[in-house]
């Protein structure tokens, strides 16, 4: 069994009726966007998730006439505990600055007196503390003479944390179901192609082709339409990508602090790759159960 | 009968123009052997009714057979069980001292490489040309392209079909789409011809071409089995002729003539 | 040619149990008329060379003609203009005094539920039932099942195939599948009944019954045209013969026995 | 030509091949999933723009010690506006309270003098103020005497609308996509259908049967697949949203205002309906193109 001869009886197949190739491809093209789009929309949640997870964070906001050395002290000891990756002293001016940065509102809170905000240890912990030891921590600096409170963001954390695994979570599973219906997209074209040719396999089998003979160019059909519609709708969704990302794109940087970006040129390629590999599987599905003579 | 004795001594010297044939078969003692045996052979259909009981058949390497019978006697499943489309429900069948009925789903191409068949309902590809139906059986065997086509056009003009290879299939008509048939079948010059009804589409002038062309084949070293309703066909051809009658195969070589008479006559009141 | 014209005669008093019959034709004069005319009519599929070349052909209703030629001649062409599988390239036809060639689109339907056509190559649907296969040309008459299930009994009796029904089409033998082809165009019982070689896969005797068959159905008053090229049938029957010889169409009822011995002899020879 | 006919035989078309139908059933529900979803998200996404879009709003800061008469008379004035929809008066201790409850964090602000918060007005507008009418008040607004500071929030909302923007219009263009998507599939269908019955077709038009005979099957096999598969992608939808909706649910309504809502019945039943009538029209245009003999 000859490469040539099954890729020139591709060929054949495919000019023979490109129409049913052409819906193929399309409707594998619409799956591919699907999941183009999941991977996109996963990895920029990734990127968010990585950025706010970076700055979960602690207050430890001081009382009112806290020595200066007192604050090294402490921050010192803070930085020594494995779960903290920074500490930030605050002073009054500074948390009042950074407090007017937040509001974004230029109204009359500008006016407040500086002695109202109160200096602070801003705390950045390490990614994956567990719950229980943060609360620990959290009792432990309670219980120290110049901290007046701790204040641990954890309900609006909750929150986050819950819609981004939701996020997550959803896209994987659209995107296992997008891989089975690439997979049933093509084991299915490959069965309406089988239909259609059933005449010229069963000529091909009684004439002494061997199974490799009938089924090589199916394969190989396979496999180009998965690859063909995977690079095509990764091309598309970077047209699509380049016309939105301006407007979009600054809207979102200003929700989440995170620039838009589209997947890496290895995942393209790895999805392209898997479109043939499922294009062939789907193939090989579809010959196995409908194809036998 | 004597016909065919003397081609099947003929058929000695064959084969050294195919080397496909002589890939497939290089032990040249076995032409001795018979080709094709059929050993108690039954066939059911229905559960009941076997339409084909206790079948035994011999057929030397270089026969020439007619096999007949009425419609639905059990012509076309004989020789589907020679290629396999049917397996035997019991008994036996010997190709080249092979059972057909044991071989592996993967060697059954293997068998049918070595045979040549015309089928009742032609298999043409309509929407392929004729050069493609004919040069399909070739491709199969991996032959270079150059060969193909010297030997496709070869075969077509045998038939009586030179120069319209590129014509769709489909519009042929029906005796011109069973001589593409019959081209597929010759085409790879396969050790045992199985024709089954090659000619009923044919006007009888064509028929007689049709069978002239098969006993060259024949003289040739071919083993030929020829399934026809045709009678005149029996006639003007003497050689061993198989009945199928009610499941039964019948060796009907010595009352050949007189039977064919009386069916004429029949036919003629 | 004698009997064909007695039956012309006899055929005023037939029809008087088909309905269908009935509604398609009310008008009881129109009898008397040629059912089929044919004027210079033209049909080239290739370029240069016609494939039917001015045939002029008239067929009173109530005859029976059979069209023969060598294989490629255009018998089955002929037949196709008439149920407008293909159009006239220029000449007319015209069936019970209308142009074929000049039917909209929407009407061909009404003009192929006057004929019943015999294909040559059966066109019958392998995975359907027999019985299906037969009621398909009743259910679109819209005929109510009831009745349905009669006529294809019936029309299975008559075709030697009772009580077969149920079997799959594609499991058939090729003279079975030939003959519910048949019963699918008798089950209408059609003005006019063309049958493209409709014994070609059958065994002389079974022949004979078909071709008996075909005689019954013209005798009571159906039209038929038969194309054939089995010369047995064409000695059997004495009715008109129509040949095709290179496009040409020769009228050829007084040469009939002698031409016909002729290639008899040739054949035996 | 009777329907009952045309039904029965159309039952034998999907028993004869049910699993060609299977599968674009199945691939219809994937396309009214991608469909459902959307219109699931524009539903929402609607909710939370007229949520938003309500509370679009003017913060007119009062110089301290403006007089109550002066309050109600410009109090009154705004309300006769067309373009405000209701006029609130915050006390500098009514602003201080909502401005705490904003903030969400116990932190020391609470600990701010009341004084620090100017009193306001806050003014909700009617919908779909245009921009430059909106710059004509505001300019007016700050010239009257009492009023110390106009605030607009525009740039926040502008980031808002354009976001919801995007989303509506990509979400459109998305249903769109998919109503083509349902066409191509059930016309691909039927295509592949008739491919597949070809010879019956070429033999029932040989036996006289009329255009409508050939096609009425095929049609009601579309309308049928079509509304099927909406049907059973809808309730799909239903599923899903039961199993998700109480996490995330709770999620998006703490961070939006809004509580997740299904889309209504009659959505649901337009959504089938339409199904079955992209699946008739989607038969009709294949038949159209490949039906002919
Ligand atoms: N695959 C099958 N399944 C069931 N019955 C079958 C099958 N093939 C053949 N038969 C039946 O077996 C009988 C013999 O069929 P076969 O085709 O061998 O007849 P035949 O001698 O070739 O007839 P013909 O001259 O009409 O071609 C027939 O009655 C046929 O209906
Ligand atoms: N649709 C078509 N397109 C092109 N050529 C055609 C078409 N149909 C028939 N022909 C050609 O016209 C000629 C006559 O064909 P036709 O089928 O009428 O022959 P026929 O007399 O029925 O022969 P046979 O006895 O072999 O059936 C043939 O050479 C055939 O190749
Ligand atoms: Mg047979
Ligand atoms: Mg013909």
């Amino acid at each position: 069994m000859d490469l040539s001869t099954a890729l020139s009886r591709a060929r054949r197949n495919f000019l023979d009726d490109w129409t049913l190739h052409a819906v193929a491809i399309a409707s594998l093209v619409v799956a591919f966007l699907c999941l183009g789009a999941t991977l996109f929309a996963v990895a920029n949640l990734n990127r968010i998730a990585e950025k706010w997870g970076n700055t979960q964070q602690l207050s430890l906001y001081l009382k009112d006439g806290t020595e200066k050395a007192d604050v090294s002290q402490l921050q010192f000891v803070l930085e020594s505990l494995p779960e903290v990756a920074a500490v930030e002293y605050l002073t009054p001016a500074a948390a009042q600055k950074k407090f007017l940065e937040q509001t974004d509102a230029e109204s009359d809170l500008a006016s407040l007196p500086t002695e109202v905000f109160p200096a602070s240890l801003e705390i950045k912990l390490t990614q994956g503390v567990p719950e229980g030891r943060l609360q620990k921590i959290i009792d432990r600096l309670q219980q120290l003479a110049p901290v007046q409170e701790v204040e641990s963001y954890r309900g609006w954390f909750e929150h986050l944390a819950s819609l981004l695994q939701a996020s997550r979570w959803s896209a994987s599973v659209l995107a296992a179901l997008v891989a089975i219906c690439v997979i049933a997209v093509i084991e299915n074209t490959v069965r309406m192609a089988i239909a259609h040719r059933s005449d010229e396999i069963e000529v091909l089998k009684l004439c002494g082709a061997t199974d490799g003979f009938v089924r090589m160019p199916f394969v190989i059909e396979g496999a180009i339409q998965g690859s063909v519609a995977a690079l095509f709708s990764i091309l598309l969704l970077l047209v699509a990508y380049a016309i939105v990302s301006g407007q979009v794109g600054y809207t979102f940087a200003t929700l989440t602090g995170v620039s838009l970006t589209f997947f890496s040129p290895q995942i393209g390629l790895a999805v392209v790759i898997g479109g043939g590999a499922a294009g062939a599987l789907g193939s090989l599905l579809s010959l196995r159960r409908y194809l036998s003579v | 009968m004597t016909l065919a004795r003397e081609s099947t001594t003929r058929s000695v010297g064959r084969g050294s123009t195919s080397f496909f044939r002589q890939r497939e078969r290089p032990d040249s003692s076995k032409h001795a052997k018979p080709i094709l045996v059929m050993e108690e052979v039954y066939k059911y259909f229905r559960r009941d009714v076997p339409t084909l009981k206790n079948v035994n058949l011999k057929i030397n390497r270089g026969e020439f057979v007619f096999v007949t019978g009425p419609s639905g006697a059990g012509k076309s499943t004989l020789l589907q069980l020679i290629y396999r489309k049917h397996t035997v429900d019991s008994g036996r069948i010997l190709f080249s001292g092979r059972d057909v009925a044991r071989l592996t789903k993967s060697s059954i191409p293997f068998l049918r490489r070595n045979l040549g068949v015309i089928f009742q309902d032609f298999k043409i590809i309509s929407h392929w040309s004729t050069f493609e139906n004919v040069a399909v059986a070739l491709e199969i065997l991996s032959i270079p392209k150059r060969l193909i086509r010297s030997r496709v056009a070869e075969a077509l003009d045998r038939v009586g079909l030179a120069g319209r290879g590129n014509e769709h299939a489909g519009d042929l008509s029906g005796g011109e789409q069973q001589r593409v048939a019959i081209a597929r079948a010759i085409v790879t010059e396969p050790a045992l011809l199985l024709a089954d009804e090659p000619t009923g589409n044919l006007d009888p002038g064509l028929s007689i071409d049709i069978l002239t062309l098969f006993e060259e084949i024949h003289e040739a070293g071919t083993t030929v089995i020829f399934a026809t309703h045709d009678h005149s066909l029996l006639q003007a051809a003497p050689h061993r002729l198989v009945m199928i009658d009610d499941g039964h195969v019948i060796e009907a070589s010595q009352g050949l003539r007189a039977w064919a008479a009386r069916t004429q006559s029949m036919v003629a009141s």
